[in-house]
């Protein structure tokens, strides 16, 4: 199998204080293709940071990051802006933790869908875009996608915007897609569907996720393998059911006990 | 770390300059090299010299000690012109913005009316009524510039308004006028200070422009801005008579900008 | 005795026009909402995404426009937990400053009292002392929903409204939270609607459980009624997807 | 050729102001509209630049011995613009409106005077007086108007001068163009505009941008900067510019304190500092080119003299000084000038001068009408050919007496004046006046301001006046 | 339809609310027309009866509702110095100063934009910081100066316009165009110098947001997350400063239009002041007023077009 994504000693530092933080530590991960990921751990652990990194997002000036993170022969770390467009929104899409920061508050549901298809597929027409626009809605379980394509930001709910962010990354068939925490707002039947959704993209695309979640239980049914982070290191990593059944790490350890049990 | 050097040193410039204007200023106050109203014919139109710094005006009087009184009263105007203008504006903007409804329709059509009535017939009224004086000059040049604040605060602040963080204020038990001036003012601080040096700069020119209604200081007092529209006169045969009270103005504005977007 | 009565609750919100000149357009979002939440009480409110959850929130609080209905309280400083954490902290003030607020506006503490308090609560959300001076641009996610659970629970109110509040928080950190909601709860008598799509922490929380659907409330009961016996078919699709029933 | 060549003659003047109080040569009044109308408008006689009044509308104006009876006879074939003849009636009707007392008193405040006015036939104009009064011709220099005008059957401006009107547009132009049926010596530059210059900054560079060609009463820094390109003409504005002071108003009703100011002063400190050291100092209220009844001696009689005005303040009682206000037009640059100097001037026998600067209208209404100040600094100009023009506003009930001097002395030297029939007895008590001014120390004369003219060296035969005109006929093309 | 209205019946106040005070104004202020028009001559008797043609004896609120009843019939009255109808007297001048304030607008944008979009984005760079002094320079020069300076080195030094050559439009637009680029300049600059100033501010602020990140991870070049997100939301606060620069520009061309010689409203505005001629002063004063409560207009709607937020 191809490896899609390799990540070797990866340090992120941040320079906005007087001192400086290291946040990531000399962090190693890989994604082969058609593999989806899991990247559990402690909140503030680094994954969200780690995750644009991997995307190439991290561009401030006062954050210094060094190791390897090479995507499909691009260097996401150092490559020029104009490398990474190439990949960004094509071969790669992110789902952000935050979506209701993360949309443009003045601009319509509908074209912050279509965006990355008008940017990497000039071919498509106007209303094969839409059209493609609102079948992802409909995927995502939005069940007016009319209203919403013409809806701003501010008036969907919280769910409805994650589910915007989560069809936006979908609309074009990504070799990889850096999902960070992309069902929190949802509840459990439309987390089920997205789910579901997922495994069938990787199924017919091949498509590789890096899935980043606080839910144990999503993360054992979708995931092939999983990495636990904390504290800027991953603690563990292996195959999710070796991992799940047979922590080794005490914080591994502590994490699965500490799922909330409901005794029926 | 880099960063906050780099701050410092913009900091630091700015105080520098504006020093640099103020300290004269502050001194003339008490003292200058030569008394800023007795004339001299030997000394009419003297260029540049050791004795005379920046040389002498059409009435021999000595330009550098002229300049150290009249920084003083352009500075005390503009400062006033946009303190007063700007406190007054930013409450009417704030009120407008965030009340809303009849209070909002009001003191916009007031804003409006401020705005459309001639600065110059405000300034004769102002004189009609309080006399002429450096004040009456900064309270016609205040009033005149309310509405411009007004406007830009009223603009932000609506934009503020709705976001979840001013609810959460609310709820946390902050009364209207805390949520106003401690919440949502530092967020508009930005658009607000570049707003207030651009006053700043318009008031200390629109009181060497008021002069020729004979309010504002009275001959043989100066401020920069009678100075420099005296100047004008010569502008062919003794340009440097414009240039040092011209760079006065441009020192202190550009110092005070410094400090204020750094403070900011 | 109950601290909030909602009582035929309507609210709905202009829709978008798609041309200048065509006629407003409303939707509905709450279409008749009734009940009400006891002294020490935990309700827990679960429905699809997007049925209007938050609303009612907003709603019950005052924060949005009541048309039909009415909402009585009596309580006095009620609070909420924002769904959104990133839009819900001002992003110019630093988390001391933030948690703070309550204490300044609503009690006589001095200074180093409430900085003594914020710490203790900066504690028990499970965050170092160091993020006092951060802004919120400088957290994380979950250290940002922290704070704001920190700041709802600085006054110690008899009410609080949490929308979402654990959901992006590791497990380890949503257990310590969740144990803090509890204590608080049981020392200061505290009434909480919890907001939530973890039909398990739901069921470790609260006594009373509603289940929403398009801005109307298909079922509530106890905890063990729903969980074991659920009439409405959307209720038990829920539980079923959570894999709580086959 | 020459012909030809005027033809196509044309010449821009800047002018400081637009003509903002009338066209009509009866209801103007400022001495800026006063020197453009000049060159459209004649009366029976108009005044030549030696400052002799010949005929004009008139071929020939002479009076009885007692100067009660003055007879005018009508030039032959005199045009107004229209090209249509001047008669007897127009003559009649222009003299009637500027006598008739209706409104608040005639047009010409001399006019009141007029006992009759009648056309004897067809060329003669008859004046008949109540009172004698030999220097009455002076008057008769007021513009002769079409009859259809005045009666207000047509609005258009027509006179019988060596420009007619073609158009104006207010704040921006007016248009004139050299009249081909004037009888006298035609304009040699067949177009002129006359442009408003509103901003005084900008005059250098107006000319020297070729815009304009002309402009009259440049300030020394201003002449200095120009190029070779122009010539600077020097003559005086023909006003008395002096720091008025209000007689009636306390300390300055004392002529002690009045007379310790004039030591104090120095006119041509002033002219030093605010001209280069041009302009003219006076003495009085007359200004030199009424060569006939200046007084240069007057100039002598207060020179600076520190000591002897502290002594006099002493005596009025103000051994420590005053506070005095001097209020000046701000628009008045060269005013406000000579306000900062004296202000120091006045320094030196303690008498601290505050300048307030208003604006002319309200020194219009506040200083000349209301005669609420203390003092002001402003230049007086005169309207006819006359001394009576200057001396007038001096008569203790005069409505024009703004500084509210009173001198029972100056009174009866006026009216002896005015009654004889003379002229050298005339001229003999006009200049007791002026010694009489000087004496009570009524005013701090300073100078008769220099008048300096910037013409494109284009042109030529630039002509100054003892009066407040520009007269463009005499300009030309130079070779 | 009901917000058209009250929107239409504010304005009308607002105009009522700004003649009325300058009638007071009129009032307050010494000096009087009549006394302006009869200047040293004037005598008691004279001025009683030149009032009394005026109609200056009668009580404010009746010429007050006089005037206010002829501009409904369309006549703004005569003007007392120039004793002709003051719509005659300021039509063609109101024209030139429009399109004098029009052309400054334009020019203004033209220079705003591009200086602080590549500012903004460079932020730091030599470039910036060049920019970042010449602009505050440029806010520190008077607006007579600047147009000296301008009218001296363009004119008179490179000889790229006559100076005081203005062409009327009504003569040749394209002379009418090319002679008012430069004091359009000089009104411009400092202008731009404000404008540019508050949108780089705007931008810096902007770029810290969330969703620009989003944009970046679309594949937008930076260009494209510029122009298509960034650059719109920081717009908003510049619409309000364009709003009332428009408004400002016609009433602020007053002392450039003398420095250029242009026959605008700013020197018969400022001569009618000093002339008490106060139908002239009202009739400027409605026109400019009519301007700034269409540029608020303006500002308001583009608001709610461009802030879905504020809906
Ligand atoms: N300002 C608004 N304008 C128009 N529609 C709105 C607005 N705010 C919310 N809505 C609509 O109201 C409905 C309910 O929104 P609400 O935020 O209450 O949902 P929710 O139950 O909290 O969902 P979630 O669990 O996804 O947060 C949604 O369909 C949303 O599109
Ligand atoms: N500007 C900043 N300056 C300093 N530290 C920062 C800044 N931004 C983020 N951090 C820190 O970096 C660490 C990692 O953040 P990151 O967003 O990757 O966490 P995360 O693992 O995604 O957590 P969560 O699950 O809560 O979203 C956090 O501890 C956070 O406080
Ligand atoms: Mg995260
Ligand atoms: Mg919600």
């Amino acid at each position: 199998m191809k490896r899609i994504l390799r990540v070797e000693n990866l340090s992120i530092e941040f320079h906005d204080h007087a001192l400086a933080e290291k946040v990531v530590t000399d962090l190693n991960l890989d994604i082969f293709e058609g593999e989806i990921v899991g990247l559990v751990g402690e909140s503030g652990s680094g994954k969200s940071l780690t995750a644009m990194a991997a995307a190439g997002l991290l561009s401030r000036h006062d954050i210094k990051k060094s190791g390897i993170i090479d995507f499909d022969g691009t260097d996401m770390l150092s490559a020029e802006r104009a490398e990474l467009r190439k990949v960004q929104g094509n071969k790669l899409s992110v789902i952000f933790q935050e979506p209701m920061t993360s949309l443009n508050p003045l601009k319509k549901i509908g074209w912050q869908v279509e965006e990355s298809m008008k940017i990497h597929m000039p071919e498509m027409t106007a209303s094969e875009r839409k059209n493609r626009a609102l079948e992802v809605l409909l995927q995502v379980e939005l069940k007016e996608p009319e209203r919403v394509y013409n809806s701003y930001p501010h008036q969907l709910s919280g769910g409805m915007r994650q589910r915007v962010m989560i069809a936006a990354a979908m609309a074009i068939t990504p070799k990889l897609l850096i999902a960070d925490e992309p069902t929190t707002a949802l509840d459990v039947t439309v987390q089920m569907e997205i789910i579901e959704l997922l495994k069938d993209i990787r199924k017919t695309y091949g498509t590789s996720i890096l899935f980043i979640s606080h839910d144990l239980s999503l993360v054992s049914i979708l995931c092939d393998r999983v990495a636990v982070m904390k504290n800027g290191v991953i603690v563990e990593s292996g195959n999710v059911r070796e991992i799940f059944d047979f922590p080794k790490h005490e914080y591994t350890k502590k994490l699965i006990a500490s799922i909330p049990v409901v005794e029926l | 770390m880099k960063k906050t050097e780099k701050h410092n040193y913009n900091l630091i410039l700015g105080i520098v300059l504006t020093a640099i204007v103020l300290i004269p200023a502050v001194i003339g106050i008490f003292y200058t090299p030569y008394d800023t109203e007795s004339m001299n014919l030997a000394l009419k139109m003297a260029s540049p010299s050791f004795s005379h710094p920046m040389g002498c005006d059409n009435y021999g009087r000595d330009i550098f000690s002229r300049i150290m009184k009249g920084s003083s009263i352009t500075f005390l105007i503009g400062v006033g012109t946009v303190f007063w203008g700007s406190l007054i504006g930013t409450l009417v903007g704030a009120f407008t913005a965030y009340y809303g409804g009849v209070v909002d329709e009001i003191l916009m059509r007031v804003n409006d009316v401020i705005f459309s009535f001639p600065s110059l017939l405000l300034a004769l009224v102002f004189v009609a009524i309080l006399g002429p004086g450096t004040y009456q000059v900064l309270f016609a040049l205040a009033i005149a510039f309310i509405p411009s604040y007004a406007r830009v605060v009223r603009g932000e602040f609506l934009r503020q308004k709705s976001m979840d963080y001013v609810q959460l204020a609310r709820l946390a038990g902050a009364k209207d006028l805390r949520i106003m001036f401690v919440h949502i003012l530092p967020n508009i601080r930005k658009v607000l200070i570049s707003s207030i040096l651009i006053g700043f700069n318009n008031a200390v020119l629109a009181e060497a422009g008021l002069s020729f209604l004979g309010i504002g200081v009275s001959p043989p007092k100066a401020s920069l801005g009678s100075m420099l529209s005296d100047a004008q006169t010569y502008l062919f045969s003794k340009p440097e008579l414009a240039l040092f009270p011209g760079l006065t103005i441009i020192i202190m504005v550009l110092g005070i900008s410094l400090i204020s977007k750094e403070v900011a | 005795m109950a601290i909030i009565q909602v009582k035929d609750l309507h609210i709905s919100f202009k829709k978008e026009k798609k041309k200048i000149f065509e006629r407003q357009q409303y939707i509905e979002v709450l279409k008749g909402i009734s009940f009400s939440i006891a002294e020490n009480e935990i309700l827990g409110l679960v429905g699809e995404s997007g049925c209007g959850k938050t609303t009612l929130a907003k709603a019950i609080l005052g924060l949005i426009q009541v048309e039909t209905g009415a909402v009585i309280h009596r309580s006095k400083y009620p609070q909420m937990i924002f769904q959104d954490p990133t839009g819900s902290l001002n992003p110019s003030k630093t988390v001391s400053f933030i948690l703070q607020e309550p204490l300044k506006n609503c009690t006589n503490m001095r200074a180093a009292e409430r900085l003594e308090k914020v710490k203790w609560m900066l504690g028990e959300v499970g965050l170092s002392k160091e993020y006092l001076q951060r802004y919120p641009g400088e957290l994380s996610g979950g250290q940002k929903q922290r704070v704001s659970i920190a700041q709802s629970l600085m006054l110690g109110s008899k009410f609080l409204v949490a929308d979402e509040p654990v959901s992006s928080l590791d497990v380890t950190i949503q257990a310590q939270v969740l144990n803090l909601i509890k204590d608080l709860q049981k020392r200061h008598s505290l009434s909480i609607l919890f907001i939530s799509h973890d039909l398990r922490v739901v069921y470790q929380l609260c006594e009373r459980v509603m289940i929403m659907k398009d801005g109307l409330i298909v079922e509530s009961g106890t905890r063990n009624e729903i969980y074991k016996n659920p009439q409405n078919d959307y209720t038990k699709k829920l539980l079923k997807s959570a894999g709580l029933r086959d | 050729a020459k012909e030809e060549a005027s033809e196509e003659s044309s010449i821009v003047i800047g002018i400081a102001q637009d003509i903002e109080d009338s066209l009509d040569p009866h209801l103007m009044d400022s001495a800026g509209t006063r020197e453009v109308l000049f060159n459209i408008f004649e009366g029976l006689v108009k005044p030549n630049s030696a400052g002799d009044l010949v005929p004009a509308v008139a071929s020939e104006a002479g009076s009885n011995d007692d100067g009660t009876v003055y007879t005018f006879t009508l030039r032959d074939g005199i045009k107004f613009h229209n090209d249509k003849e001047v008669t007897v009636d127009d003559v009649v009707a222009s003299i009637e409106r500027c006598a008739d007392p209706k409104d608040g008193g005639p047009l010409v405040q001399a006019f009141s005077n007029i006992e009759s006015v009648k056309a004897e036939d067809e060329k003669t104009v008859v004046i008949t007086l109540k009172d004698p009064d030999t220097d009455f011709l002076a008057n008769m220099s007021v513009a002769i108007l079409p009859a259809d005008y005045i009666s207000g059957a047509t609005a258009e401006i027509l006179g019988t001068g060596p420009y007619k009107f073609i158009s104006r547009s207010p704040q921006e132009n007016i248009i004139l163009e050299a009249f081909d049926g004037y009888w006298g010596e035609k304009a040699h530059i067949k177009n002129v505009e006359l442009k408003i210059i509103g901003d005084a900054d900008t005059i250098v560079m107006n000319l020297e941008s070729g815009n304009i060609d002309m402009f009259p009463r440049l300030t020394t820094a201003q002449a200095e900067q120009l190029s070779d390109k122009f010539e600077i003409l020097e003559g005086t504005m023909n006003l008395v510019q002096a720091v008025y002071l209000n007689n009636a108003h306390k300390p300055l009703d004392d002529v002690r304190v009045r007379k310790a100011l004039c030591y104090a002063a120095d006119a041509q400190e002033i002219m030093d500092f605010t001209s280069d050291g041009k302009g003219q100092e006076i003495g009085s209220s007359m200004f030199p080119s009424f060569s006939k009844y200046f007084m240069p001696e007057l100039n002598e009689v207060y020179n600076r003299d520190i000591d002897k005005a502290r002594e006099l303040l002493s005596e009025a009682g103000y051994p420590d000084g005053f506070k005095l206000k001097i209020t000046i037009p701000s628009n008045y640059k060269p005013h406000v000038q000579t306000g900062e100097v004296i202000k120091e001037q006045f320094k030196a026998i303690n008498v601290d001068v505050e300048l307030e600067l208003i604006e002319w209208n309200a020194w219009l209404s506040d200083v000349y009408t209301d005669r609420n100040f203390e003092s002001t600094i402003i230049g007086v100009d005169a309207s006819t050919l006359s001394a009576r023009a200057l001396l007038a506003r001096f008569e203790s009930t005069a409505d024009n007496n703004f500084i509210n001097f009173n001198s029972p002395a100056y009174d009866k030297a006026y009216a002896n004046a005015v009654k004889s029939t003379d002229d050298a007895e005339q001229t003999k008590y006009y200049k007791e006046c002026q010694s009489i001014l000087t004496e009570e120390a009524a005013n701090v004369y300073i100078q008769d301001m220099a008048e300096l003219i910037a013409l494109n060296k284009k042109y030529t035969g630039y002509e100054f006046y003892p009066l407040y005109a520009q007269d463009i006929s005499k300009i030309r093309l130079a070779e | 339809m009901t917000t058209v209205i009250k929107k239409i019946v504010g304005s009308v106040i607002t105009i009522l609310a700004v003649s009325c005070l300058v009638f007071i104004a009129f009032e307050i202020i010494s000096g009087d027309p009549a006394l302006a028009k009869l200047g040293i001559s004037a005598t008691e008797e004279k001025l009683a009866a030149l009032r009394l043609e005026m109609g200056l004896e009668r009580p404010l609120f009746v010429r007050f509702f006089d005037w206010v009843s002829g501009v409904i019939r369309g006549d703004f009255g005569n003007s007392y110095s120039y004793n002709m109808p003051v719509s005659e007297l300021i039509g063609e001048k109101a024209l030139t100063t429009m399109l004098l304030a029009l052309y400054s607008f334009l020019l203004m944008i033209v220079i705003t934009i591009p200086i602080s979009i590549y500012s903004a984005l460079h932020k730091g760079d030599l470039f910036d910081k060049a920019i970042q002094i010449v602009n505050q320079i440029n806010m520190s020069v008077p607006a007579f100066f600047g147009g000296m300076l301008i009218s001296l080195i363009f004119g008179m030094v490179f000889k790229l316009f006559s100076f005081g050559g203005y062409v009327s439009y009504s003569k040749s637009f394209s002379g009418f165009l090319s002679y008012m680029f430069w004091p359009a300049l000089a009104i411009a600059i400092p202008k731009a110098a404000m404008a540019i100033s508050l949108l780089y501010t705007a931008i810096v602020e902007e770029i810290k947001n969330d969703y620009v990140r989003t944009a970046y991870s679309r594949g937008n070049s930076s260009r494209g997350v510029f122009y298509k997100h960034i650059l719109k939301n920081a717009c908003i606060p510049l619409i309000t400063f364009l709003g009332m620069a428009f408004a400002d520009m016609i009433s602020g061309s007053i002392v450039i239009e003398q420095v250029f010689g242009i026959p605008g409203l700013g020197r018969i505005l400022l001569s009618s002041i000093q002339q008490r001629d106060y139908p002239v002063v009202q009739a400027i004063i409605v026109y400019i007023a009519f301007f700034v409560i269409v540029s608020n207009l303006l500002v308001d709607i583009l608001y709610r077009v461009i802030d879905p937020r504020v809906r």
